[in-house]
């Protein structure tokens, strides 16, 4: 049976600003993670209740590496621990990237950035990622590097490519056969019409508010084209059907 | 020592279930708890046909709890039936169907279907503030909730919790109005009506504007309102409203519920339920209850 | 830049000011914050007689906010005059006198007497839980509640706030009574009314059994009723529920409220009321919002 | 203007079961603290949002000593936080005990026993302490034993006289001019009876549940004698006008 644990931070460190990076006992569930699945970490102040789902950055063994942003005062919370401190947390969820042995474009976009990281040391074949930033605040960047080439965009221009992932596909040439994406909803919506153009398959991780994290209550729906199998309507859900679609399943 | 309860002629093992929609049919959280541990599984409403529910966000976090408006999304009545039910007859625990309508017809034609299911209760929910007609509208006004329970009393075969909504000014005058158009038992309270605004965007958190508000945050208001109920009717309650821990389920058998319901609490503790069950059993023996009907009501 | 708003002709320089019963008559709290910075202060309760008060236990903490049943202990109206006014006056603030009774002769008597005093408004209670008689019996019935505000409205010098209760099924209906019957301002929302009980000595916490809920917690629930009201009315609203920091306030103007009050947040941080006014100023400084009235009702 | 501070933690240890002793700096408000007061403290978490008062034990200088046992959420909270730590604090609180050059008695019964400490400590005259212990757990006894003689009761006999703080009164033969006591309800019931039928001058120390904590919501009054100047009815202020009360005053 699956379980909530308690899980033990083992480091926590800031990796740019309002960017934690830290590492996490995941236990023996942690051995079947897949690149693309997320999981949920609890809070211990009792005025927040619901679970934060955040990807899976990387994971060796039953440590999970979980890169994310302070959006507010949950991650805040967790940013503030540090090695030794448990926190209940339940995963891996969702389903993960397919893993495809084809020319893999890999798309990061902010805080979509990190779970494109797995990814990439996973993924059989050729691959290029192209990193979208806001600024020269380049968190993990010359990781990926270390498997495969890397374009670079930042919003300011500070570094890269001025202006967002599709501008550094386009200026840098980038190709591949397969597109894998992560990030802002207006950027998955540009890059799922830009597969589209190319006739590329496409997989993008999609983000909603979410509650129960495993697929039973409903909140984090996205819509979907054909009528779902489990919800009898055109809705999916994105903890438990994805965060990962193939970009013609989803309507974004 | 027993944690056995009966209601309306259904004897559930222990007096814990999980409350609608926090919990779909068992399947997902199946993975996380042993469903053979729980008093009964309240299913997700399901309605004549299937709904889309509400645009997303669907959900947001307050201090103690969360709003939703999910908007009763599911499957229709026929996919219940053919997947849901058979699923959750492999569990030794009692089924109950939460039944949602947008119309009187609505809600009859899901009743008269499960009319030959093997399920034991039927929960109708008059009080879900997330759906633009049905839904609430048949809760906050005593005479239409007599009447809503009554036409469902004629066609049902399972004996018939009415859910009621904490969004009214004397809940102990639609616990009486219920148990007047032949309500069996009661359910209180389904979520109360909130908002919450993004001051950065301006605009509404939820899609739907506003939300139903659940989680620890409501318990204080639920406690009363059940104990309130529980003066004005005869008919066993299901207490809800924050329950997390044994001791919530307590204070609300205490106030008059014979039974409780887990709601929020499963999204913070996959377990919760099985929780409760266990520190109920811990607290009859630390002050040695045989059975637990004697802590119903018992405070007054 | 300017945060000054305009409540029925009395222009406050802020509209911040503190809920009533959570802040007495600013002495105590004076040793804390500088009066002299608060758009107005909101007085606790006053009746035409001293009121003792319920026993006690009179609060009790819950999830993210408190129960109280004080019972509107007050002193009447004869110290209050003698010693609250002139304390209040030493201060460039507004003064809000909250009136309560258990008559319609009782709150009279007290509007009456106030009519030459140096006071800036009045705000009426008729939505107090905790008190056996008068209090909510006014306040969750419309024809009441149209009754009580036209007869205050006959004898008020000065201009008339109506305090709205939550626990009722449709407050914008709530809202149009008092506004029919002549309010000026509504204010909103009172408590809810809760209760906890200790499950170890099987008995309520409170000595009144049930209490009046505040605090974060329930702000969700006074942010909608708010908008509700202020999509049913013309008149000025003043939101207060479970308001602590300046972005809580922000919501609540948005919402329709064009003023706010700090109520059970004075008892998290006694300058409380100070640091939402210095974070609406920040708010408006960032969004380059020169009027604070562009603010009001923006949410719709 | 007085304020609530960010009160850091010096020091914090276990004392007996479910008893902590805590040190924390108090500012320079603290040089004012007189035997009898207390300070709020205000947790963390965002579920607990009402102080929690705890009667001071000790001051020196600047720094609080306070000596509280886990009666809550709140308190398990506070007791688990170590030096260096900060918490919202206000105080001292209260009117504290009165100084008289009298002989003394001064009763302690169980968490009441803390505050007598520093009392004990500051009063002029011939003092003898009286404290009553529900078993062998009986913290703090010695740290008064270096200010005068100490009569100790337990419950359950293992120490002391077995019984409550009058019976080791009364089987010790303890006198005095005047008694301060702090304690249970019972207790302090108990003592002003004693007090009255020897015709002793007695201060009681009261709680109630407390909101504000410095006399502004009424929700910690206690019954009294005479119609209180600032409520106008039957009722004083625990926390303002007390919570120390000459026992005549209060109705307990």
């Amino acid at each position: 049976m699956k379980r909530q644990i308690e899980a033990e931070i083992l480091s926590q460190r800031r990796l740019a600003p309002e960017i934690y990076d830290m590492r996490i006992e995941g236990g023996e569930a942690a051995k079947d993670a897949r690149p693309g699945q997320f999981v949920t970490l609890y809070c211990e102040d009792g005025a927040r209740i619901l679970p934060r789902p955040i990807s899976i950055c990387e994971r060796e063994g039953t440590r999970f590496r979980l890169v994310y942003r302070i959006a507010g005062a949950g991650t805040r919370e967790f940013a503030s621990y540090g090695a030794g401190k448990k926190l209940r947390m339940m995963g891996p969820l969702g389903n993960g990237f397919p893993l495809l042995n084809k020319r893999a474009i890999l798309i990061g976009g902010g805080i979509g950035i990190p779970p494109m990281l797995e990814l990439m040391k996973e993924l059989p074949g050729e691959k290029t990622a192209v990193l979208g930033y806001r600024d020269r605040e380049l968190f993990l960047r010359d990781e990926f590097a270390a498997y495969g080439p890397v374009a670079t965009a930042t919003e300011d221009g500070s570094a890269g490519v001025r202006g967002n992932v599709l501008d550094a596909i386009r200026e840098q040439g980038v190709e591949g056969e397969v597109i894998y994406a992560c990030g802002p909803t207006p950027m998955l919506r540009a890059v799922k019409e830009y597969a589209l153009e190319k006739g590329l398959l496409c997989y993008l991780s999609l983000e909603e508010r979410m509650a129960c994290g495993i697929g039973a209550c409903l909140a984090c729906v996205c819509r979907s084209k054909e009528t779902d199998e489990h919800t009898g309507v055109h809705n999916k859900r994105v903890c438990k059907d994805g965060p990962v679609f193939e970009a013609r399943e989803v309507e974004l | 020592m027993h944690t056995r309860v009966n209601l309306a002629g259904v004897e559930l093992k222990n007096p814990v279930m999980t409350a609608s929609g926090t919990f779909g049919s068992g399947a997902e959280y199946g993975e996380y708890v042993d469903l053979n541990r729980l008093g009964a599984v309240v299913t997700k409403g399901v309605a004549n046909v299937p709904w889309e529910g509400n645009p997303t966000p669907r959900v947001a976090e307050v201090t103690g709890g969360m709003l939703n408006a999910i908007g009763l999304q599911n499957p229709g009545i026929d996919v219940f039936c053919r997947r849901d039910i058979p699923f959750l007859r492999q569990f030794d625990t009692k089924i109950i169907v939460n039944v949602c309508g947008k119309t009187e017809s609505d809600y009859l034609e899901v009743v008269e279907r499960l009319a030959d299911e093997p399920v034991d209760l039927l929960e109708i929910n008059i009080s879900c503030p997330n759906v633009k007609e049905g839904g609430i509208a048949f809760g906050q006004d005593p005479r239409a909730v007599e009447h809503i329970t009554a036409l469902v009393k004629k066609k049902a075969r399972q004996p018939v919790i009415m859910k009621l909504s904490p969004n009214v000014t004397d809940i102990g005058e639609m616990a009486r109005a219920a148990e007047a158009g032949g309500a069996d038992i009661l359910s209180l309270i389904n979520t109360l009506t909130g908002m919450k605004i993004d001051i950065h965007r301006r605009a509404f958190v939820l899609a739907n504007k506003t939300g139903g508000m659940s989680g620890p945050a409501i318990k204080p208001i639920a406690l009363r309102m059940v104990y309130q109920a529980a003066q004005a009717v005869r008919i066993p309650i299901i207490g809800m409203g924050g329950i997390v821990t044994a001791e919530d389920a307590i204070e609300f058998i205490l106030a008059g519920a014979s039974a409780v319901s887990i709601g929020t609490a499963n999204f913070m503790y996959p377990d919760a339920a099985v929780r409760v069950i266990e520190g109920i059993e811990a607290y009859m023996e630390k002050y040695g209850v045989e059975d637990i009907g004697e802590l119903v009501g018992a405070v007054r």
